[in-house]
């Protein structure tokens, strides 16, 4: 017997909120890029349980892509948070607010 | 080839004088100006037209080219000229000519932008009566945009940057509507329209109307169209209540960008009405004919009242248009041979008048730098020749006979009074009571200006104004002249191009 | 034609050349990353851009892409449909060339005492490469991977300047809403996924074709809003364009440029594609309850009015021009508002042609602002005070540019927003809602008018408040600019070819 | 006489050739430009001679000379087409009035020689092209055949009185006199030009004259009971009459809007000559008698001119009893008199009516270059008070300027005696049997007693008693150029009545009322423009007590009595060595006499206090609520905006939130609509 698809389901959107509710509240850059991180990871536990269900590889296929996608996605943030932490010595995401309206 | 050799002289040169030294510009633009309005008189001799360019009229100088094919429809190169175009090309060609001369005391910066521009803004403007394809006009209509707004902004008055943006706002979303308007009207008229044409679109609308669209009747659709194109062109012409652009656009400008403004810009409003409205749709016409009557005979009072009321000659002038606008909507809207006739005609008359009035009062505003009444007086005993040209206008202005003011007037409240629809009769008799006001107004600033005894607040030794300044408009008063005495110069043209309109529906 | 005898993955030639282009510069940059030889980088750079440029036009009139039916080569699939190359695809690789090469040019002397040139330029071409790709993109796993392959060196590039708080900044923010928004649109496709069962854009619409998916609509349409979350993202159109006024304005104008053109463009064609392909209207709409033209509806009017507002009284140009950039989101959108069930291609190929000449008149405008830069003038209104005196050429480029951008002939703008325009009636004959866009359109219009001229009045109409010194006329910058200005001029006249194309490539695609 | 006609065109032709020469060339020609304005009158009164001695000869001339426009336009009777054209019309009427316009144009000329060269004016050049340019604008009035035509040199003439009015323009107070004039007249005009086009826009036609005159379409309509523009065809007569009535009313200086001419004063004397003898003020009442038989159709409005005359002559002549400069009471003396005009045409009387502006043109004009004269001597003094004692130092003018006098008091044998008894006699006969008219004759008889009394206060302050200032003890000399005019006016006033004695020829029965006799086309003739075709139009019962004769005797001798009353009165109080102002007896009414009893007050608070507030009014309106409105939008757009571009607070987490929240939004709005979460 297996599982219903719909747990999957209700269990990747209850991550991708958590994912969301980081991101909506962290102000460190880091825990930003992590609550990402959680919504992509959500993405990916549908795109197995679907591939599953519909029983072609394609999903898990593209969950690949979107791992490997998502760690250059966080070089490329690590970089970007590096040299904010330069110049404005803190990786707070509210403290840059030079530009604005 | 004609109207392209038009256009192209007028392109090439505005290029030419904009990369020319600012110290020749005047000249050269003035020789190249010449070129046009040259080529426009031989038309004018050479016009082999007949009919309505809409109504399939035999097309003067016509030349037709596809030029992007959209699927559904086509747009073309399409222009030509009838007996209502013709006319007003070739005002336009001569005021831009005496335009560039009347510019040459005045304008002391940045000459060669300033007369390059001038040349762009004829070329859009013989463009736009030109023009026989819908989005062909369209460009030239809102090309004139560009160089109007830099002319006023650039080389205009103390508030020449409210102005220039005002103008040029509210003129565009006028614009902007009337084209949502009219595309809904073409695609209303279903497959039987394949181009943009105005003949075709014509055509089609008086054979049988629109279908519907958006959920409307095809009738319905009809006047949803109508009055959203006259609102349209109600901002451009300008009709009262949304003239307020053209007080401070006329004041701020240059002299001789108001001259144009006036006498060519405002004439693109009911020239366009007359086109779209009064062509294509004789029935709204006959609906609405009692409201936009009684629209014309506020604008007329209206313009009038608002004219008595100020002292800067200039601002006495422009609100002055509204009020000849007021007369040019009557005719219109009297759908008789005079009164479409005598509205084209005074689109002509108006743009010679309200030309020569932008002039002399640009020539005296030179010598004193004031246009208030308030501020001079007696200024007649100092230019005596300027100040004589300021009365002739002002006389043409008030409709004196055997000036081009007084036939146009008379042609209209002519064709008005025994038009069809209610009360014409009283609405044009209410109308005519602007020929008493503009003396009033006119004649009373005359008074305090250049007659009188000599006085002047502003520190200014006042001279003779140069021979190059008032010889555009002794030409113009020539003109203004020899249509007064003689109109069917140009009218026995307009009417044969009027009257293939009045068949679909106005009363003869 | 030779091309036919030519194996099927050449067509893609225009995003392969960009990619070998970036590669090259990839390893000059390994080897010598502190090299300064600014004609070489540029010069490379701008060569594959308009190689690349050529190649797409070559093809598109060679006929690849063109159906057999209208005497073409037909649409060329590789990868089993993972890619496809169309006139759709031809045509917005041809844009993304042409920003490409208009911004290496500038580059060439806006990067002047620039560290890190060749860095820059790879990473400006690679992310071209994935944009070209996305042109070509058919299924949701290459439009995910192009998508990502544009993203990610665009983030680096809004940051390049890393001494720069404002440049930081931006990176970052964009950075951070980039990732969001890409977390959104990989759930989407999840979603998607789950309700079809396929990636690839046709068997999705097949199955959708099929009605196989009852039950699952809701997921459907949730992962469909999603996906437009993603494209929304990467053509700044609200509520995912918070992103953009930042990045523009803190970026180096060439990015701005390069971002708002380009990337745009690129966004819009996967949008294009995704909604036109995989999602045919009808029977979606019988699926989940509700057209998806309506979403795009309302995200077209709030873009276009959010974007205009917030422009309107904006100090700094080129926030002024990035606010613009979504306003401009929201016409294009219109391409996609004015679907219909059994048509819409002419809105669509209005939204294309807008695209393309929002690729010169957009480009050269954020190009203008970057010879500002470079000139050291100010960011302001007020600092671009009687620039014109002292740059007639460069001025009057620009007022090119920003009346083109307001829509007032003669210039290219004119055209494909009044296309736009009278596509947006011609939809409401069918939808009455996009009466709603339409006035929006003009009301908005207006506004445009309005800022826009602000800023030709700054140049031509105001008295420079400060005395500045002699300006200098980079010449790549310069050489830009004119270009863009030209073409903007003269793509009005020459308006024809590009209505054929934009319209053939919308028909194949719609029909 | 064959072919004189075809040199019609060169009467009017003349003067317009000397009003370009003046004005292009004047300065540098000797008397800059009275020499071509003498020749050119000269020329139009010869070639006017010789036209009145082709139509004694029995020919008239009616001819279409320039189709000025033509067109499609239905009009009201059923007529397809219209044209407006120029042409001439010749016929007893017109030649008459050419010969007198010419005449006095060319004595005007004349005296300018005088009056205007000799004080070494500037601006000649000007003041003769706008004679030249006044006597062609009206000459070309006088022989228009059609009423468009007669409109447009009817505002022409207008154009010249401005022009002429406000000759001295440096002055404050001639502009504005110009101004007024031009504007009273043309509030007149302003009807007119209503009544020109509901004429055009009813009969199809404009012409005075023919089968397919206006005058017959309209007797035509009447008798067909036809309804014109929803009125039946009676009362559409009397209203488009009265509306061109209007522009009479205006040009004739006619009660209400007589204000105007005593401002137009302020113009040279010899331009108030002209203009109040043979142009503008004639203008009026000329298109009266023109389309007089388009009035004939309307009793009303006949008896509506009648009255006004009435009314003006009386009311006008009041006013001339208190005024103290010399040039202001002739100005009354005009207003009244063409009131008489006005009564006697209004009554039927067309051939009085006629003769009396006749007479007026030669008396006035003699007593306008008279006073000229008077002005010249006395160093441009005005005022009467410093006048007296003239008579001896300057006898020329003393005497000719008595016979106009007399001329004007009404005094038999002068010519003005004949004409208004003429005037009055007919309004009593019309007036025993319709009591309006009995009325407006009344007013007309009062008049005669204070116009005998103005006039003779006038000729004693000015002539008689003793100097009483400087200038008036030592006056300036007068040349040939002055005393020849008045001289030949002078004659013509003593003599001009012979024209037409009707009292005589009723009581004698003798044959002698030539002028009857001219304008009934005992010569030649327009069919339907002559005295008898009108009689048989004008509806009205006449009266008489007991015969003709007495009738006759009755009321010349009422008249004789009344105007030697008033001239005995001013002998009484005026021919005396010191003559001293009663006017303080007369109370507040000769406060009200003295200020016009209040009319230009209204007149002008009409234009000023009502007019200008409204304009103001307007134009703040204008500015606040239209052109709020326009500023408001773009206000409002700009707060939105500024409200809008605070969504972007530049924290990126606030971001986050905004697109996550808009997200849901788009979600809920599709997803209610949608369906989906049920």
């Amino acid at each position: 017997m297996s599982i219903g698809i719909e747990y999957y389901v209700l269990l990747s959107m209850g991550l991708f909120c958590i994912g969301l509710f980081g991101v909506l509240t962290r102000r460190n850059a880091l825990m930003f890029l992590m609550s990402v991180e959680l919504m992509l990871n959500a993405a990916n536990i549908n795109l197995i349980a679907f591939a599953f269900y519909h029983g072609n590889l394609t999903g898990q296929v593209f969950a690949l892509f979107t791992m490997a996608l998502a760690a250059a996605e966080v070089a490329v943030g690590l970089g970007i948070i590096l040299v904010l932490y330069r110049n404005f010595r803190d990786v707070d995401v509210t403290v840059p607010t030079t530009m604005r309206w | 080839m004609m109207i392209e050799a038009l256009l192209a002289v007028a392109l090439v040169g505005a290029l030419v004088t904009f990369v020319a030294p600012n110290r020749i510009a005047g000249k050269l633009a003035f020789a190249i100006s010449l070129v046009p309005a040259a080529l426009s008189l031989w038309m004018f001799a050479a016009f082999d037209g007949s009919g309505n360019a809409l109504l399939d009229g035999t097309l003067a100088f016509e030349s037709q080219v596809e030029w992007i094919d959209l699927g559904s429809y086509t747009i073309s190169w399409f222009v030509g000229l009838d007996g209502i175009s013709l006319p007003l090309v070739v005002l336009t060609t001569i005021l831009t000519s005496l335009a560039i001369m009347s510019s040459w005391t005045p304008i002391d910066n940045r000459e060669s932008q300033f007369y390059g521009l001038i040349l762009f803004i004829e070329a859009n403007l013989i463009g736009v009566f030109a023009a026989l394809d819908f989005f062909l006009w369209f460009i030239f209509w809102e090309a004139v945009l560009i160089p109007m707004y830099l002319l006023i902004g650039i080389w205009g008055g103390p508030r020449r940057k409210y102005a220039a943006i005002k103008f040029f706002v509210y003129t565009n979303v006028a614009s902007l509507l009337m084209f949502g308007a009219f595309i809904a009207l073409v695609l209303g008229l279903g497959d039987g329209v394949t181009s943009f044409a105005l003949p075709e679109v014509a055509n089609a609308m008086l054979n049988g109307g629109p279908d519907g669209l958006f959920g409307l009747e095809g009738t319905t659709l009809a006047s949803v169209v109508f009055v959203a194109m006259f609102l349209g062109f109600a901002v451009k012409v300008p009709v009262v209540p949304f003239h307020t652009w053209l007080p401070d656009a006329h004041v701020e400008a240059p002299t001789p960008a108001s001259v144009l403004l006036a006498g060519v810009l405002l004439k693109m409003g009911t020239y366009a009405l007359l086109r779209f409205n009064f062509t294509m749709f004789p029935d709204q016409v006959e609906t609405y004919a009692v409201p936009i009557a009684a629209i014309a005979v506020i604008s007329v009072i209206y313009g009038a009242m608002l004219a008595l009321a100020q002292t800067d000659l200039k601002r006495i002038v422009a609100y002055s248009s509204v009020s000849s606008m007021g007369y040019v909507i009557l005719g219109l809207v009297a759908y008789t041979q005079f009164g479409i006739g005598g509205a084209t005609f005074q689109m002509v008359s108006h743009g010679l008048i309200s030309g020569l009035m932008f002039m002399a009062v640009g020539v005296i505003y030179n010598a004193t730098h004031t246009r208030l009444v308030t501020d001079m007086s007696g200024m007649a005993d100092r230019m005596p020749v300027a100040v004589g040209i300021l009365v002739a206008g002002a006389f043409g202005y008030m409709g004196l006979p055997l000036m081009s003011g007084f036939a146009a007037e008379y042609f209209i409240f002519f064709g008005a009074f025994g038009a069809g629809f209610d009360y014409a009769p009283l609405f044009t008799a209410l109308a005519m009571f602007g020929i008493v006001l503009v003396a009033g107004y006119l004649l009373f600033a005359l008074q305090r200006a250049v007659f009188g005894p000599y006085r002047l607040e502003t520190d200014y030794e006042v001279s003779r104004a140069p021979l190059h300044d008032i010889a555009p408009m002794f030409v113009l008063l020539g003109i203004i002249i020899a249509l007064g005495v003689a109109p069917d110069l140009i009218f026995e043209m307009i009417t044969d191009a009027v009257d293939p309109i009045l068949e679909n529906g106005g009363e003869l | 034609m030779a091309v036919f005898e030519l194996p099927g993955w050449t067509a893609l030639a225009p995003a392969l050349i960009l990619a070998v282009t970036g590669l090259v510069l990839f390893v000059f940059d390994s080897i010598s990353p502190n090299s300064t030889n600014r004609s070489l980088l540029a010069g490379t750079a701008a060569g594959g851009a308009l190689v690349s440029l050529a190649v797409a036009v070559w093809f598109t009139f060679a006929g690849v892409g063109t159906p057999t039916v209208d005497g073409g080569l037909g649409e060329i699939s590789i990868l089993g449909g993972q890619l496809v190359v169309d006139q759709l695809a031809l045509y917005f690789m041809i844009v993304v060339a042409i920003v490409t090469a208009l911004i290496t040019v500038a580059s060439y002397d806006y990067l002047v005492d620039h560290t890190y040139q060749a860095e820059y330029y790879s990473l400006i071409i690679l992310a071209a490469t994935g944009m070209s790709l996305m042109a070509a993109a058919n299924s949701l796993v290459t439009i995910f991977i192009a998508l990502e392959l544009a993203s990610l060196p665009s983030y680096a590039l809004v940051a390049i300047l890393k001494d720069n708080r404002g440049s930081v900044e931006a990176g970052l923010k964009y950075f951070l809403i980039g990732a969001l928004s890409s977390a959104i649109f990989v759930y989407g496709i999840s979603l998607v996924y789950g309700a079809t069962g396929h990636l690839q854009l046709e068997n999705i619409a097949a199955v959708i074709s099929g009605g196989d998916v009852d039950g699952y609509g809701g997921l459907l349409g949730l992962g469909i809003l999603m996906l437009i979350g993603g494209f929304a993202f990467k053509t700044a159109s609200v509520p995912f364009h918070f992103w953009a006024p930042e990045a523009y304005e803190g970026a180096p104008a060439p990015v701005s440029a390069f971002l708002s053109s380009a990337s745009k463009a690129a966004g819009f064609v996967i949008a294009f594609r995704v909604f036109t392909t995989a999602f045919p209207l009808g029977e979606t709409t019988a699926l989940i309850g509700v057209e998806w033209t309506h979403a795009f509806i309302i995200l077209a009017i709030v873009t276009m009015t959010v974007g205009n507002f917030a422009a309107a009284t904006q100090d700094n140009v080129k926030r002024m021009l990035a606010y613009s950039s979504i306003g401009h989101a929201g016409y294009a959108l219109i391409g996609l508002a004015g679907l219909t069930a059994d048509g819409g291609e002419f809105v669509m190929g209005a939204a294309m042609m807008h695209l393309l000449v929002y690729g010169f008149m957009n480009t050269g405008a954020f190009l203008f602002v970057g010879l500002a830069e470079r000139w050291e003038v100010g960011r302001t209104f007020e600092d671009y005070n009687g620039l014109s005196t002292q740059a007639p050429v460069a001025c009057a480029a620009m007022a090119v540019f920003l009346f083109s951008l307001a829509g007032i002939p003669p210039f290219g703008g004119f055209f494909s927003k009044f296309f736009l325009f009278m596509g947006a009636i011609e939809a409401s004959a069918e939808t009455t809602a996009m009466l709603a866009v339409a006035a929006a359109l003009v009301v908005n219009s207006a506004l445009s008018l309005y800022y826009y001229s602000r800023l030709v009045k700054a140049l031509w109409i105001e008295e420079p408040s400060t005395t500045r010194d002699r300006l200098a006329q980079p010449t790549g910058l310069y050489a830009a600019i004119i270009v863009a200005a030209v073409m903007t001029v003269v793509i009005l006249p020459g308006f024809g070819p590009v209505v054929d194309t934009a319209l053939e490539a919308a028909t194949a695609i719609v029909g | 006489m064959e072919g004189a006609f075809s040199y019609a065109p060169a009467i009017a032709a003349f003067p317009l050739v000397a009003f370009v020469v003046a004005l292009t060339f004047g300065k540098w020609l000797p008397k800059k430009g009275a020499i071509p304005g003498i020749a050119a009158t000269a020329g139009s009164l010869l070639f006017s001679l010789w036209m009145l001695a082709a139509v004694a000869s029995g020919e008239v001339y009616h001819e279409t000379l320039y189709e000025w426009t033509a067109g499609a336009a239905a009009s009201e009777v059923g007529t397809e087409g219209i044209d407006f054209t120029f042409g001439i019309l010749i016929d007893p009427l017109a030649a008459l009035m050419l010969v007198i316009v010419s005449l006095v144009a060319f004595l005007v000329h004349v005296f300018s020689l005088g009056y205007m060269n000799a004080e070494g004016e500037t601006g000649l050049p000007r003041y003769y092209a706008g004679l030249g340019l006044f006597t062609f604008s009206m000459l070309a009035f006088v022989y228009a055949d059609n009423l468009l035509m007669a409109f447009i040199f009817f505002e022409l003439v207008g154009l010249c009185s401005y022009l002429l009015i406000g000759f001295w323009f440096r002055t404050r107070s001639a502009p504005s006199a110009a101004k007024k004039a031009f504007l009273v007249t043309r509030f007149g005009d302003y009807f007119f030009l209503i009544g020109v086009v509901a004429i055009a826009a009813t009969f199809g036609t404009v012409a005075f004259a023919g089968d397919d005159s206006f005058v017959a379409a309209a007797e035509t309509a009447i008798n067909d009971g036809d309804t014109l523009f929803g009125f039946d065809a009676q009362t559409w007569v009397t209203i488009t009459g009265l509306l061109v009535l209007g522009g009479v009313l205006g040009k004739s200086a006619q009660f209400p809007f007589h204000t105007w001419l005593p401002d137009a004063m302020e113009g040279p004397t010899t331009v108030s000559a002209l203009i109040h003898a043979a142009t503008m003020v004639a203008a009026g009442v000329y298109l009266v008698a023109r389309m007089f038989g388009y009035y004939a159709l309307s009793p009303t409005t006949l008896a509506i001119i009648a009255f006004v005359g009435g009314f003006t002559a009386l009311f006008a002549a009041t006013m001339g009893v208190v005024k103290d400069d010399i040039k202001q009471v002739l100005a009354y003396s005009t207003i009244s008199q063409y009131g008489y005009m006005m009564l006697g045409l209004g009554v039927g009387g067309y051939v009085a009516g006629v003769f009396h502006l006749m007479n007026h043109a030669f008396f006035k004009a003699l007593l306008f270059l008279g006073a000229g004269a008077v002005i010249i001597l006395m160093h441009h003094e005005q005022d009467m008070w410093k006048m007296g004692g003239l008579k001896d130092k300057a006898p020329v003018t003393y005497y000719t300027f008595l016979a106009g006098a007399l001329a004007l008091a009404g005094i038999i044998p002068f010519s003005g005696f004949w004409s208004k008894d003429e005037i009055l006699y007919d309004a009593m006969i019309v007036g025993l049997e319709e009591p309006v008219i009995l009325a407006a004759y009344a007013m007309g008889l009062a008049a005669v007693f204070f116009t005998g009394f103005y006039t003779f206060r006038m000729v004693f302050l000015t002539f008689h008693g003793e100097p009483r200032s400087e200038a008036a003890e030592d006056p300036h000399s007068i040349g040939w150029a002055v005393k020849a005019p008045l001289i030949t006016l002078g004659v013509l006033a003593l003599v001009a009545g012979v024209a037409n004695l009707a009292p005589v020829a009723k009581i004698v029965g003798a044959d002698i009322t030539f002028l009857e006799h001219w304008l009934d086309g005992e010569y030649g003739a327009v069919e339907g423009l002559t005295y008898s075709a009108y009689g048989e139009l004008v509806a009205y019962e006449t009266g008489v007590i007991g015969s003709e004769q007495l009738t006759v005797l009755i009321a010349a001798g009422l008249s004789l009595l009344l105007a030697f009353s008033g001239a005995g009165l001013a002998w009484k109080l005026y021919n005396v060595p010191e003559p001293v102002p009663y006017k303080d007896r007369l109370g507040t009414v000769g406060d009200a006499a003295e200020a016009n009893y209040y009319q230009d007050e209204y007149q002008v608070w009409l234009a000023n206090g009502l007019t200008r507030p409204v304009a103001r009014a307007a134009d703040r309106f204008d500015q606040t609520v239209i052109d709020g409105t326009v500023n408001g939008v773009s206000t409002a757009s700009l707060f939105g905006s500024s409200w809008m571009k605070r969504l972007q607070t530049g924290i990126v987490t606030n971001y986050a939130a905004l697109l996550v929240a808009g997200f849901i939004g788009l979600l809920l709005v599709l997803g209610l609509y949608g369906g989906w979460f049920l």
